[in-house]
């Protein structure tokens, strides 16, 4: 009969009407500034640079490759190397980036800066509240500003935070063996040598960085 | 092949395919034409589209459509990046459904290289397209309907849903929209017990959806009115136009590349193809709203029968990778219908040729025969039932 | 005390009037009552936009406003200060005198059908003896407006809402001009004053109202659907469809003028309301006779809200016609049924044997409907189809 | 002759000049309306109540409406070409509506003295004009609506498009 | 002058006047719209003649005058509906609404 | 499916004189391609639309390649005279010497049509058309008149590559503007100088960047002149 369908949507319309008063998973809005959704462990948007330690810049683990740089789709990654050089954290001497910029606003977060990295160095951050009066300047961020400690990584990345670390660890147990190695070698050999050139960052309280928007 | 009548038959030809299935429409009834263009900027043109349009009343005598106003040469892009780094621009092909891009790129760059995927892999592609394509039909209805005048409330329970599916999307590749998910040879990253728990919850939820949908729309007097009889697409001019994806199956042809191709792991899985008769609006809207069942479906026996593993080939790499020289082109059933890939290889790292097959683009060559003689109101109608993305018509 | 709130507004007329020289008294009366209905009305608009944004919001499942003020309620001063201090943009090539005018016309001719509606017992500005046909002399006068609007702007959008607009209108006034002629039928009476007057009775308690007779049943829903055309309301806002033609007559307004259209459009959907209210559902009277206390101007104006919510919910709902269908709608069923509705009216007039005339009404006015519907649907080739699957 | 009818009048007057004289024919019709507007005021101020709405709903919301519809219709022919807006007979027409007018004005001068002089409105409600279209005027009142139906009919078919399904 | 004679001879002024704009009007102008128009308002001279013929007549309660005038505007509006239905299609063949060009039966 | 030696076969006994000939795919996709003769192109493509076995009715892309100008540098043996003198008595003796030769391999525009049946569910069958050269002799017959959906794609072949489709029935640009002169996805077009401001220009966008600024200026100072 004519009108029956519309009826049928008129109860439909109603229902809804209804519902959205009851029935959370219909009326699914969350009001922003003062609710927020629980953040998602996988969300990336745009990249930071690891250090560990306190010091940020003596605990940056970019050693200024440049693979990322030539990676990035969408070349929004500059970087001048050093021309010195300074201890990783396995105790390397390793050059560094003398000035590593990354523009969000030509970024696509794609991560595969993060992909490309053979040094756990660049990872995605989630933070979102970058909104800014200066649109060039405000979204060029430098190293100062893209340096984030290890345990802001924990903080929003745990479980693959985690992993990394248990990498390096077994990365860094490895050296340290076979420095060890070499070390007992050269002992044995020479003994007299003092064993190994540990000066390993040992986790100590770097600055405790504010896990900024979207974690609470 | 339960219906054997409404199979496209062989023999059924399009003579001139330019003059066939064109609707005579006399310019000179008397009346002043009025020349309207539809777009850039109108409200229902689904992005920067434009259509020039000569009018007679509100009748239409000509329509052209124009556009490139969001061309970015991406094809070029591609030629200057390397294989990977394509990946994230596919993205941005059709940003609805950003998942099935990557899918359709990562088949053609496996059968460029010949690369083995793992089984998880597979089913984890399964899983966020056949989500993909939910969440893009349930919008492109939305989107229609909404184009019909209806206030926003379909649209806005599709994106209710979207949301769920969206909030899938982030906790598995870490975007919303861009994914950028898959890679040559896997998936970047593997789905833990709880994704796959959350993805079986909001599973269960799409039926109820599809009912309210239905309840809301099928039977509404107005929209029938407003959807049957109008744009109407013959098989014979649909598969000369290259028309694919459900408004090819909307007008009755049998052609679902999910079967035909039996790509990835889809062989594995019991899922019907809904066939339209008349290949009109409402038509296509009901094959969509009908798919979109036939993936929950996808889904259900996916996410039982997904085994353990991992989901990249070891053999993979991710950087330096070149392929030998030669060339190769991949195609899915993407939402909108046939998404190809076409890569050129000369051994380096970046592809020699790299070229977008997109569906909305080859969609809409038949966009002028099917509005003319209708009214303004329709094209709208009709455009929105071709269901198209002008990120991937422009490129 | 009960009656003192029943007249509180006329007692407050007069005592108001009273302080002036007999000689001004009328003028000051007539006076009071138009700045009462031109207060009333826009804040009853303002507030009808917060229940449609909210409603609409609800029905979408989503807020709706609620940022501005409490649950939102300030949005509408928001708005209007927003639309006030708009730029105010005349197109480059429009007819710059006609579209100054055109918004004021159509917030004129509305405004002045209020002036024979009764909200209340005694609260009528003007009790004309054909106050019906001055209402829908005034109704027809918007037509103007929107052409003007649509014509002056020399926008295509504009132009092709405008003859929309026209035409539709047009054609809507005939059945909703007929589906009221039941009711000057049976109450014998042109004056909306009389034809309220005549529903304030009460048999078991339970009020004359013509909506619950089968010929003022189907005047009712007839007025109910013309009214949606005549205010271009969902599903028959045609005039200003967004997805098509941008925002039809009014594309090209801006700033305060927009709003004035904006308001003459709310205003005359009151208008239109309390039209139908005053025909079909007993105008202020209540529905039952142990509501009498309740003040007649909240009878009213709240019969008037939910006409409108009503409006709201269907506009929540539906899709737009097309053109052509509308046409087809009014001219093929619309017309027709209120036509047939005459013919119910008439008999309902001359048939004195009450079962007779209830049964005899009914079956006519349902059987009437559902045999259009059927063959409308069938003549116009849509139904709900069946869907074949490959494998 | 009171101050509200040399206001009405000159407002009539005003739209039907503007309605003749107007280059733009959208303007012209829409002077038109504003003489009908004060036609109907005149009859409100002569006391036809029935008479002046009717003239509104009629001439306003449909004559009008029309007049503009069959503009935009023709809507080539809404700016005027070259040649000008007026007829190249406008001298004979403008003189022959010149000796009307002064043949008209000269006899209604002239009778002045016998007019009649009543002032007190007489009474017209809707009733009564119901009644005397009922009773007295019932042939008239069934031959017009034959002439309306007929018109309506005829309109609709000389407006038609020649061929079949066109609006 | 006028104000000391009675009051209908205003209006039988008024009348004649609008009588003879619109009859300058349908003779002078070349489109057949605005010839139309000045019809319409010879029409409603006519009409303000009636009523006033009637407000001033001898017998008013007759309804005599104000009758005419109903009648009057049923058929005026016939005759719009009519006539712009033959300019509408004399447009179409035409494709002119120029009055000095619709020199042929025939199109 | 027929094998592509069959339908080559098949071509050949229906369009007497095709010269259909097959070029081969290295990569593992398999996908070898048949490349067709201008001249006879439109005849051939009728046939694999209307054959009853083939029923390539569905034409799902269309593209361009560009193969420009080719540099090839190869080492010739060459044989030539040499005239010694030995021991004062002048000698004419052949001498194989290695020298490098460069020769310039002609570029031509490629046009891929990869076809699909839906009929019978097969394909992809690719063709191949090659323009004479990438500068005059760029006509191809459209396939437009054979497939609808070679239309727009078309149209972006002729946009975006120069190649000019004979029998076309509406060939404009479609993505570029029309206005727009060059051909954009051609592997020597030049991006014309006119980007916008970059906060982190480096290497070659950095000393583009200096460039386009130096222009900017240049032009703006005459003009800055020629106000006062």
């Amino acid at each position: 009969m004519l009108g029956e369908g519309i009826l049928k949507g008129l109860a439909e319309t109603a229902k809804n009407f209804a519902g959205s008063y009851v029935s959370k998973e219909r009326l699914t809005t969350v009001q922003y500034p003062e609710e927020r959704i629980a953040p998602i462990e996988a969300t990336r948007d745009f990249p930071f640079l690891v250090y560990d330690g306190e010091d940020w810049q003596a605990g940056l683990r970019c050693v200024a490759c440049q693979i990322c740089e030539k990676e990035c789709p969408p070349k929004c990654i500059y970087i001048e190397k050093s021309k010195d050089k300074k201890p990783d954290y396995v105790g390397k001497p390793q050059i560094y980036p003398a000035r590593f910029d990354i523009d969000i606003s030509v970024c696509m977060s794609c991560q595969i800066c993060v992909e490309v990295c053979p040094f756990e160095a660049i990872k995605m951050d989630t933070v979102f509240e970058l909104a800014t009066e200066d649109r060039f300047g405000g979204l060029l961020l430098d190293r100062s500003k893209l340096a984030k400690s290890n345990e802001y990584y924990h903080t929003i990345h745990p479980t693959e935070a985690a992993e990394v670390d248990a990498r390096l660890a077994e990365e860094k147990a490895k050296v340290e063996a076979k420095a060890r190695a070499a070390a007992e070698a050269a002992a044995a050999k020479a003994a007299a040598a003092p064993a190994a050139a540990a000066g390993a960052p040992a986790k100590t309280e770097p600055p405790a960085v504010k896990p900024a928007g979207g974690a609470e | 092949m339960t219906n054997p009548a409404t199979e496209y038959a062989v023999g059924q030809r399009v003579g001139d395919a330019r003059l066939d299935g064109r609707m005579v429409v006399d310019p000179d009834s008397g009346t002043d034409l009025l020349e309207v263009a539809m777009g850039p900027h109108h409200p229902s043109t689904h992005g920067v589209f434009r259509m020039d349009v000569a009018l007679d009343g509100e009748r239409i005598t000509r329509l052209k459509p124009v556009f490139g106003y969001l061309h970015r040469n991406h094809e070029k892009l591609g030629e200057g990046h390397t294989y990977l780094a394509s990946m994230p621009y596919t993205d941005r092909l059709d940003y609805i459904c950003s998942l099935t891009n990557n899918w359709a790129y990562a088949l053609a760059v496996e059968k460029l290289a010949g690369q083995e995927v793992p089984e998880r892999a597979e089913y984890l592609r399964v899983i966020v397209g056949e989500l993909t394509r939910v969440q893009n039909h349930a919008l492109s209805v939305g989107f229609l309907i909404q184009d019909m005048g209806a206030s926003g409330t379909p649209l806005m329970y599709a994106f209710r849903e979207r949301e769920k599916i969206l909030d899938l999307f982030e906790a598995l590749t870490g975007s919303r929209m861009m994914c950028n998910y898959m890679r040559f040879g896997g998936c970047r990253v593997d789905a833990t017990s709880e994704w796959l728990d959350e993805v079986r919850k909001v599973v269960a939820g799409l039926p109820q959806f599809a009912d309210e949908f239905e309840q809301l729309l099928c039977t509404n007097e107005i929209l029938m009115a407003r959807t049957q009889g109008v744009g109407v697409l013959r098989p014979e001019v649909a598969v000369s136009a290259g028309v694919t994806g459900p408004a090819l199956r909307a007008s009755g042809v049998i052609y679902d590349i999910r079967k035909v191709d039996r790509y990835s792991i889809y062989d594995r899985f019991k899922f019907k193809v809904p066939l339209g008769e008349h290949g009109d609006v409402y038509d296509r809207f009901m094959i969509r709203l009908l798919e979109l069942r036939e993936s929950i479906k996808i889904l259900e026996q996916a996410l039982k029968e997904i085994p353990g593993g991992p989901v990249m080939d070891p053999k993979a790499k991710i950087r330096n990778f070149r392929p030998k020289a030669g060339e190769a082109y991949g195609r899915i059933e993407a939402p909108k219908g046939e998404l190809g890939f076409y890569l050129i290889s000369d051994g380096g790292p970046n592809p020699y040729r790299y070229r977008v097959r997109p569906p909305s683009f080859v969609n809409l060559t038949i966009l002028e025969d099917m509005c003319l003689g209708h009214n303004v109101a329709d094209v709208v109608l009709i455009l929105g039932s071709v269901d198209i993305v002008l990120g991937e018509v422009d490129r | 005390m009960l009656e003192k709130a029943d007249q509180v507004f006329v007692l407050l007329l007069h005592w108001l009037v009273g302080y002036l020289p007999a000689a001004w008294q009328p003028a000051a009366g007539v006076l009071l009552c138009v700045v009462a209905i031109i207060a009333v009305y826009p804040t009853l608009f303002a507030l009808a936009v917060l229940l449609e944004r909210k409603g609409l919001g609800r029905m979408q499942n989503r807020y709706g406003p609620n940022r501005v003020g409490p649950f939102g309620i300030l949005q509408p001063v928001a708005d209007g200060i927003k639309s006030l201090t708009k730029e105010d943009i005349v197109p480059f090539t429009a007819d710059a005198v006609v579209h100054f005018i055109a918004p004021l016309v159509l917030v004129v001719a509305v405004f002045m059908g209020f002036a024979v509606l009764p909200m209340g017992r005694n609260m009528v500005l003007v009790d004309l003896d054909a106050s019906l046909l001055f209402f829908f002399a005034m109704g027809a006068s918007t037509e103007l407006s929107v052409f003007m609007a649509g014509w002056s702007s020399r926008n295509k959008y504009s132009l092709l809402g405008a003859m929309r607009a026209v035409a539709q209108m047009i054609s809507y006034e005939v059945p909703l001009l007929l589906s009221t002629v039941g009711v000057v039928m049976i109450t014998g009476s042109l004056s909306l004053v009389d034809i309220v007057d005549a529903q304030n009775r009460y048999t078991w308690g339970l009020a004359h109202w013509n909506v619950f007779k089968p010929w003022g049943l189907a005047g009712f829903v007839m007025f109910v659907i013309a009214s949606m055309a005549e205010t271009n309301r969902s599903p028959f806002d045609l005039p200003e469809g967004e997805s098509e033609i941008v925002a039809g007559y009014f594309t090209e307004y801006s700033g305060f003028k927009f709003a004035l259209f904006f308001l003459g459009e709310y205003v005359g959907m009151f208008g239109i309301a309390g039209l139908g209210t005053s025909l079909f559902l007993g105008g202020w009277s209540s529905p039952l006779a142990i509501l009498n206390w309740v003040p007649s101007w909240i009878w009213f104006f709240s019969k008037v809200m939910v006409w409108i919510c009503f409006f709201i919910w269907v506009r929540g709902t539906m899709p737009r016609l097309r053109q052509d269908q509308l046409m087809n709608f009014a001219w093929k069923f619309v017309l027709p049924m209120t036509l047939l509705n005459l013919l119910v009216a008439a008999e309902w007039r001359f048939v004195a044997d009450l079962w007779l005339r209830w049964i005899a009404g009914m079956v006519i006015v349902v059987g009437a409907y559902v045999l259009m519907g059927r063959v409308g649907m069938r003549r116009e080739h849509f139904g709900p189809r069946t869907y074949r699957y490959a494998e | 002759m009171s101050f509200v009818f040399y206001v009405l009048a000159a407002m009539t007057l005003a739209g039907a000049l503007a309605a003749v004289l107007l280059k733009n024919l959208v303007h012209c019709a829409l002077s038109l309306t504003v003489a009908f507007a004060g036609l109907a005021l005149l009859f409100l101020e002569l006391g036809a109540q029935f008479v002046a709405f009717v003239q509104i709903l009629v001439y306003v919301g449909a004559v009008a409406i029309l007049v503009v519809f069959a503009i935009l219709l023709t809507r080539s022919a809404e700016t005027p070409k070259a040649g000008g807006v007026f007829s190249r007979t406008w001298l004979a027409g403008l003189s022959v509506a010149a000796a009307v007018f002064a043949v008209l004005g000269w006899a209604v001068l002239e009778s002045t003295p016998w007019l009649p002089q009543t002032t007190e409105a007489p009474a017209a409600d809707v009733e009564q004009i119901g009644e005397a279209l009922m009773s007295r005027y019932v042939l008239p009142l069934e031959i017009v609506a034959l002439l309306l139906t007929a018109a309506l009919i005829g309109a609709v078919i000389v407006a038609m498009h020649e061929k079949e399904g066109a609006q | 002058m006028i104000g000391s004679a009675s009051p209908l001879a205003g209006y039988l002024l008024v009348a004649a006047l609008m009588f003879a704009i619109g009859l300058a009007g349908a003779l002078t102008r070349r489109n057949a719209i605005l010839v139309l128009i000045g019809i319409e308002l010879m029409l409603n001279a006519a009409n303000l003649n009636l009523i006033a013929f009637w407000r001033y007549g001898p017998h008013p309660e007759a309804l005599t005058g104000m009758m005419f005038a109903i009648f009057s505007i049923a058929v005026a509006a016939a005759e719009a509906a009519v006539g712009l239905g033959l300019v509408i299609q004399i447009h179409r063949h035409a494709k002119t609404t120029d009055v000095d060009q619709m020199n042929r039966m025939k199109g | 499916m027929k094998t592509l030696e069959e339908i080559q076969a098949a071509i050949e006994a229906a369009v007497p004189g095709a010269g259909v000939e097959i070029l081969p795919n290295p990569a593992p996709s398999g996908q070898h391609s048949l490349r067709l003769k201008p001249e006879t192109a439109v005849e051939v493509a009728k046939f694999l639309r209307d054959d009853e076995e083939l029923a390539l009715d569905y034409l799902s892309n269309v593209t361009g390649v560009d193969w420009p100008d080719k540099e090839i540098a190869e080492k010739v043996k060459v044989t030539r005279p040499v005239t010694k003198t030995v021991e004062g008595v002048e000698q004419t003796a052949e001498e194989t010497v290695e020298e490098t030769r460069k020769r310039v391999e002609p570029g031509f525009l490629e046009v891929v049509y990869h076809l699909f049946s839906m009929a019978r569910r097969h394909g992809p069958v690719v063709l191949r058309m090659r323009t004479g050269n990438r500068s005059d002799r760029v006509e191809l017959p459209s396939l437009t008149p054979v497939w609808r959906s070679a239309e727009f794609q078309e149209r972006e072949v002729f946009d975006l590559y120069g190649v000019v489709f004979k029998g076309h029935p509406d060939l404009r640009r479609i993505l570029m503007w029309d206005g727009f002169k060059d051909h954009p996805m051609r592997r020597d077009y030049v991006a014309p100088d006119d980007f916008e401001y970059e906060p982190t220009p480096h290497d070659e966008v950095l000393a583009r960047a200096q460039a386009h600024r130096a222009t900017q200026q240049a032009a703006a100072a005459p003009q800055e002149g020629a106000g006062q």
